[in-house]
């Protein structure tokens, strides 16, 4: 099992080294991380919450999927939680192939579906206050 | 009376905070569904309401449907909307 | 300058460091190695030759078209040459930007980019033999 | 008659092991363009024949048209089909 929900820091070659193997030409590499501003305004860390056994299953059910789509595809899905000040990793998602098209396609294709259901949340931690991301409020 | 039941609800994000709590035991009738334990816990938890219409629910860690039938001891989850991966 | 021909190592964290801001949400990378095989016969080698100057003016052109098309993107492409067997790393594209999506295609326009023009040739080393590729003997 | 011109050649790959090397000067004479460069490298050179039509011609380090005038110390370089990236 090559998933990882927790607060420990995250390593983009531990999660490529994961998938890669001498049968898979390519790997496509996604990283993620704490941006020090969002829509203009300045932010000074992003706290991640995971809903972690369940966080794990559904990035269990994004490998299946992918595995179903682009046979042959391994990977990878690393997530970080605690709190983050910018230019921090919070997502490493590897996906490795023989063929590169299967790569970037699955690498896409995990990070979207993360982010539309895996139980894990961010708030943003301003100068002055804070908000859970996503509420739309 | 309808013999009860005793499950685990477990609040998180947006939803731990309103509620105050991050997991406690609920009682429901036995047959109790997704959808029943959701509507309880937002009558036990008044503050939950803004969020209600967004809240999905979440059975044994996976996203269940209105009518999931409950058991004892099921594991049973608010779940805001989410936001995970990068800013 | 982020680019790179030569014949030193590979290193996927290298060549994200250099592209990474804390301005920039999202890196895409892409490896690519030496697979075992092709085409279903074994592969003991890839022998990779490249004019050098050209390639590098050629990155910085890739370069330059990418910023045009998905602003804010910075890349860094990394290429090695020599002889290297399989799993070894032959290339590594890396793209960052504020914006995921920019960031898968820019990495992915890069890589079809380097195929298609950048002056670098292999040549497949078998148990019996051996053969550049793309000649179409 | 025309003034001469020297012009660096450049062979890679394929070419330059049918070639024989992988770089030469050549005479050409002055205003010769990046395809008479190139015919008088497989004039020269018989054994390129078979790679003639797949080899694109790099005037000073950028692929070149082939009325593209070359100039002394052009370096021109014969590029057969690339094939860089992975496997």
């Amino acid at each position: 099992m090559s998933h990882r929900v927790s607060a420990m820091a995250l390593s983009l070659e531990a999660a490529q080294a994961e998938v890669f193997g001498n049968d898979c030409g390519a790997s496509v590499d996604f990283v993620g991380s704490v941006r020090d501003n969002t829509r203009g305004k300045p932010v000074v860390a992003l706290e991640y919450e995971a809903y972690e056994p369940m966080a794990l299953a559904i990035f269990c059910e994004i490998e299946t999927s992918a595995k179903a789509r682009w046979p042959g595809v391994r990977l990878a899905i690393h997530h970080r939680t605690g709190r983050l000040p910018p230019g921090e990793v919070s997502v490493v998602i590897a996906a490795a192939s023989p063929h590169r098209s299967d790569a970037f396609e699955a690498c896409r294709f995990a990070i979207e579906a993360l982010k539309k259901d895996a139980p894990i949340w961010k708030r943003e931690l301003y100068p002055d206050g804070s908000s859970w991301v996503g509420l739309g409020s | 009376m309808v013999p009860a039941m005793q499950v685990t609800l477990l609040f998180f994000a947006a939803a731990r905070e309103r509620a105050g709590t991050s997991k406690e035991t609920l009682e429901l009738p036995e047959g109790a569904t997704a959808s029943q334990a959701k509507a309880r816990a937002l009558e036990l938890h008044p503050a939950l309401a803004p969020l209600g219409p967004q809240l999905r629910v979440a059975v044994d860690q996976a996203f269940a449907e209105g009518d999931a039938p409950l058991r004892e001891g099921s594991e049973v989850a608010l779940i805001p909307p989410v936001s995970g991966g990068c800013s």
